[in-house]
């Protein structure tokens, strides 16, 4: 959502790029040979973590995109009680017909992963763009220097949170 | 309690003196429980907070009962060169027991020690206060099976 | 008591040697009371009373006679009889023993050879009671010219003569750091103000040590003696000994000890009739190895927390209760007395360069002989590890050599000809230490001895600073994914560049050396990391080289 | 009094007697980043951050317990001096669950803005994620053992200032806790005067006022009170 508080400067940076693959698009298939791809969320079941090394195997500049992709963050916030099912039944009761799929993964729903991870702790990161959310302008600093080509320094532009 | 105070006086209630006064409470009761903590701190004019921060720093001294028998597994580089990691293992799995943890029928505690100094007669355990040099985990799990025969009959 | 009567406990002593036909000394060092010791000590006595023998052979109990594994050790000195040793002895063997003393023929088995290497190429200065003296008895210690250098200290020397002896015999302290020991006595005798300290730091942490416990255990009126020679040299009335709770019978006995010779007026108020005080008191540690450390050392005393402080002010500027205070552990205190006696110069003449005098080695390990040894500084390891331990067991061959615990590194073949003395050790990335020796063969994995003394360090952690806690734990979970086969190269990267930040920050000692093995095992041993990191291959067998259940 | 003068990164400085390096360096605006240290509470040298390079020693010194010297040649910021700090601000970060997104101290954070002077986007070192509680029993006061970087300010502040000495550490190594007497809920001690210096020195959201976001606290407060209490000085 953050990207759209970019508000009319989305129109400058849309001139430059094309957007080839995003949640909102109707793409199945993530393409081949993408120059940037901003990754949001952390790894948190088993098909994230599948889709996060086809991104990278496909990506020239990956950059984890907000907390949870750069720390974990609040996805994260399971980790210290290390097996997610006692979240689950926190969340949605005891009841396993409550939650199908959860207790015995099946094609609709992968299996959660008993330690969520931040990007980094499976692929190769390039930039980290952290922020919950990042800012908007700090969003637009990171996607105009990268358009442009040149090497990214955030600096103290950015903090976690 | 009355050694207890014996103690506390010969140290003429120094602050200094906590640590010989819980060595000489552990002898005493076989551990220490937060009321014997305070007590002492009371005595000795230590903060609680203070007497339970010493009390937890220090690895000789225990907040919790420990069971009949002890057996203390020497994790020193000699013995782990020669194979304790195996015994330690062995005994967790045979008696059901994690390091720092009692048998549920309160026989047997299982602890780990930084090197008992009897690195000679290495892989070496202590068995209630006696050491065994050269143990297996076989031989291991042989002696302490024959403290459980005999107490659990 | 004074000079005149310390003279005449010696003479009854000596007259009453000569009258026994034989002494029968029983190691009663923990290493061998845990093999049955003290059964044989009572089976020797009880069989010398049956034959009735009482004024012809005495049984005692002595410090340690270095052939830990094959005890328990028994040595024979008869009148005008080479001294013979024996081995894995039993309560039978024991009565065989005492006819044999009384018939005049020893019996012939088990007898141990007193003419290998490992006893001929030794040279005992600090453990050269062992055998001789009985650790429980004082008398003992005063025949074999015990504290005959604290009289002469005391009656014939000024603090200032005492300390430029100790200067002069260059000895350094043999805790680890190799200080030497003289610039420290001064710097203590230096400082103003009254109520100084001497502390005995007998806090033997090191995993794989044990010299001190059996110097402790076997002889430990030496390092009273020695600990009272320097409270004379630099003005402390008042002395502590911090020995490790995990050491019982070396507390009953520097106990029995303290007591034997306060009552002889040899430690207490007006010391052989002079003006010199000086009392001891033991701390018993409670189990923590950072308590080694000496901040750490004078927390715990005051009864604290065992957690340091930084350097400067040194604690022979402001130690215990903030008073100067002298810390030097067993062994340093244990070759006082002999360098006073023979003179500091003559001390000199053992050793390198740098490094003077002898060094306890406790051996241990993947070697034949495991016990212990004093040799002189600078002998070559491989000296120590194939002529004195015998070379490696069953067919296998050495891979390396750990020194210094966890505070040390590993040593690789290529320097086994290195001789051993401080700047030589510390020049290959790991250090003398208090003089553990743990050989390892070609069944230990380098990647994961770094990983087991990481694990050492993090627990043992005081967590006061940020570096020390923190980092031992991600140095050690680095460490722990190379040994699941789960790490890549960025993770090399991150640990290299953990242990500098280790070492460089780390408030105290314990965090400042933490990443030495690891740092001398990537040096000498890198290969063996890159074929866990790249391969995922543990060449030694021993990691499990498999994830948990990871993503 | 007498002074020492000294050079700080090249600049030549003059010092009272007894000072230390970071009271000098601030005095002359030199910024040295700290955590552990608090103005009015004793020097607990534990955190790192300050550690600078001494000309002529080996160790790198922690300034906050240094003395200045005279003719002393100081370095407070260099390559390896940051890399160093970067690298401590890390391990915290990986230590406990630090989720700034959540924490009600967000943007009035110690921890957080050295991560940000530092540019710390990131942390390489894996996160420990550990179970730890959070003791809300005392009626206005939450701790939060998450967010906690053991810089025992609040056990200096409740020792050293109010007296009641209600807060030590507990257990050593990664192990270590802050705790109130016994390790008892803190709305069960007895020893505490619900004073609330704990809170206010703080300096993450380990310790927080019920229902309240964190504000940046006052650097200077333990300063004043000790000036107030022994010099009569009320001048905030």
């Amino acid at each position: 959502m953050s990207l759209l508080d970019m508000d009319e400067r989305l129109l400058d940076l849309a001139s430059l790029i094309d957007l080839v693959y995003s949640p909102i698009m109707d793409v199945k298939e993530f393409p081949e040979g993408v120059d940037i791809t901003l990754v949001e969320g952390a790894v948190a079941n088993e098909d994230n973590a599948r889709m996060l090394r086809l991104v990278r195997e496909r990506t020239d500049v990956l950059v984890a995109f907000g907390d949870c992709a750069v720390a974990g963050n609040v996805t994260a916030l399971r980790n210290p009680i290390a097996n997610p099912l006692p979240v689950l039944q926190r969340s949605y009761g005891p009841d396993p017909s409550r939650m199908p799929g959860l207790h015995t993964p099946d094609a609709e729903v992968p299996p959660l992963v008993t330690k969520v991870e931040n990007l980094r702790a499976l692929v190769r990161v390039d930039y980290y763009l952290p922020g919950c959310p990042p800012s908007a302008d700090l969003i637009f600093f990171v996607l105009s220097e990268l358009v442009a080509g040149r090497t990214l320094n955030l600096q103290s532009r950015a903090t976690l949170g | 309690m009355k050694m207890l105070d014996a103690a506390m006086k010969r140290h003429r209630h120094q602050p200094d003196s906590l640590i010989e006064i819980l060595h000489t409470a552990q002898e005493l009761f076989g551990y220490l429980d937060v009321q014997c903590l305070k007590y002492v701190g009371h005595a000795l004019k230590v903060p609680p907070s203070r007497v339970y921060g010493v009390a937890t720093f220090y690895n000789i001294f225990s907040l919790k009962p420990r069971g009949a028998h002890t057996c203390v597994v020497c994790l020193g580089t000699a013995c782990y060169v020669k194979g304790t990691a195996a015994i330690l293992a062995a005994i967790e799995r045979d008696q059901h027991v994690e390091v720092g943890g009692t048998t549920p029928d309160g026989q047997v505690s299982l602890v780990t020690a930084r090197c008992l100094g009897a690195c000679g007669l290495a892989p070496a355990l202590v068995l209630d206060n006696e050491i065994h040099g050269a143990m297996t985990p076989e031989t291991a799990l042989a002696r302490i099976k024959a403290w459980t025969d005999h107490d659990r009959g | 008591m004074i000079v005149d009567d310390i003279a005449a406990v010696r003479d009854r002593e000596h007259a009453a040697r000569a009258a026994q036909k034989a002494r029968i000394a029983v190691c009663s060092a923990a290493g061998c009371l845990s093999t049955g010791g003290s059964a044989v000590k009572d089976a020797l006595t009880a069989a010398v009373a049956e034959q009735g023998a009482g004024t012809d052979v005495r049984v005692l109990g002595t410090g340690c006679l270095g052939l830990c594994h094959a005890g328990p050790l028994v040595r024979v000195d008869a009148q005008d009889a080479a001294p013979a040793m024996f081995e894995h002895v039993t309560p039978a063997l024991a009565v065989a023993i005492v006819s044999g003393v009384v018939g005049g023929a020893l019996p012939a088995e088990q007898r141990c050879d007193l003419t290998q290497p490992f006893f001929t190429r030794q040279h005992r200065i600090v453990t050269s009671d062992a055998g001789v003296v009985d650790a429980e008895r004082i008398e003992d210690y005063l025949a074999a010219n015990g504290y005959a250098a604290l009289e002469k200290v005391l009656t014939e020397m000024r603090p200032e003569e005492v300390v430029r002896e100790i200067s002069a015999s260059g000895l350094r302290g043999r805790g680890g750091a190799g200080y030497p020991t003289g610039l420290k006595w001064s710097t203590v005798a230096k400082a103003q103000g009254p109520g100084k300290f001497v502390v005995c730091n007998a806090d033997e942490g090191d995993p794989g040590a044990f010299m001190d416990r059996s110097v402790l255990e076997g002889d430990p009126h030496r390092v009273l003696e020695g600990m009272a020679i320097a409270a004379f040299a630099v003005g402390a009335e008042q002395g502590y000994i911090y020995v490790r709770g995990e050491y019982p019978l070396a507390i009953t006995r520097l106990k029995t000890a303290i007591r034997q010779a306060e009552r002889m007026q040899l430690l207490g108020h007006r010391i052989l009739d002079t003006q010199f005080n000086f009392r001891i008191d033991i701390r018993i540690g409670a189990g923590a190895f950072v308590c080694g450390e000496e901040t750490a050392l004078i927390s715990s005393i005051e009864g604290k927390r065992g957690t340091p402080r930084p350097r400067p002010p040194f604690p022979a500027e402001a130690g215990l209760w903030g008073r100067p205070t002298l810390i030097n552990n067993v062994e340093t205190y244990a070759n006082i007395a002999p360098i006073i006696l023979a003179g500091g110069s003559r001390f000199a003449t053992l050793g390198t360069e740098h490094s003077k005098g002898t060094k306890v080695f406790a051996l241990a390990g993947r070697i034949v002989n495991t016990g212990l040894v004093e040799v002189p500084m600078g002998i070559p390891l491989r000296e120590i590890i194939y002529d004195i331990g015998g070379g490696i067991p069953d067919g296998r061959t050495f891979k390396a050599a750990q020194t210094g615990g966890p505070s040390g590194g590993c040593i690789p073949a290529a320097h086994l000809d290195l001789p051993v003395d401080y700047e030589a050790l510390a020049g290959i990335g790991s250090i003398m230490g208090s003089g553990g020796l743990i050989v390892m063969d070609e069944t230990s994995c380098m990647v994961d001895v770094a990983r087991y003394f990481m694990e050492f360090c993090r627990d043992e952690s005081c967590g006061k600073c940020i570096p020390c806690r923190a980092g031992t734990v991600q140095m050690h979970e680095i460490l722990l994914k190379m040994t699941r086969g789960t790490a890549d190269e960025r993770d090399l990267g991150l640990l290299e560049q953990l242990a500098e930040l280790v070492t460089r920050t780390s408030l105290c000692g314990l965090g400042q050396t933490a990443a030495n093995p690891v740092m001398s095992t990537l040096h000498h041993f890198r290969e063996e990391y890159m074929a866990h990191i790249r391969d995922k291959v543990c060449p030694a067998g021993v990691c499990p080289m498999h994830a948990e259940d990871r993503p | 009094m007498s002074v020492t003068t000294l050079t700080i990164n090249g600049r030549l400085v003059s010092a009272a007697e007894g000072a230390s390096i970071l009271d000098v360096a601030r005095e002359h605006d030199i910024h040295i980043p700290t955590l552990c240290h608090l103005d009015g509470l004793s020097e607990h040298g534990a955190c790192r951050l300050c550690l600078v390079e001494v000309a002529g020693s080996s160790k790198l010194q922690a300034a906050c317990m240094t003395k200045a010297v005279e003719g002393m040649v100081v370095t407070t910021d260099s390559e390896r001096l940051r890399t160093y700090r970067r690298q401590i601000v890390e391990l915290l970060l990986a230590e406990r669950n630090h989720v700034c997104s959540v924490c009600v101290a967000n943007r009035a954070c110690e921890l957080q803005d050295l991560a940000v002077s530092m540019g710390l986007h990131h942390v390489r070192y894996e996160p420990q994620a550990p179970q730890l509680a959070m003791d809300a029993s005392h009626p206005r006061w939450i701790i939060d053992h998450n967010r906690c970087v053991l810089c025992t300010r609040c056990v200096r502040v409740c020792d050293e200032i109010e007296g009641a000495h209600t807060w030590d550490v507990m257990g050593r190594g990664r192990q270590t806790l802050v705790i109130s007497d016994m390790n008892e809920p803190w709305g069960d001690s007895a020893s505490c005067t619900s004073c609330g210096k704990c809170v206010r020195v703080c300096p993450t959201g380990a310790l927080f006022e019920k229902g309240a976001v964190a504000t940046n606290k006052d650097p200077h407060f333990v300063t004043y009170l000790r000036m107030a209490r022994e010099q009569k000085l009320w001048n905030r």
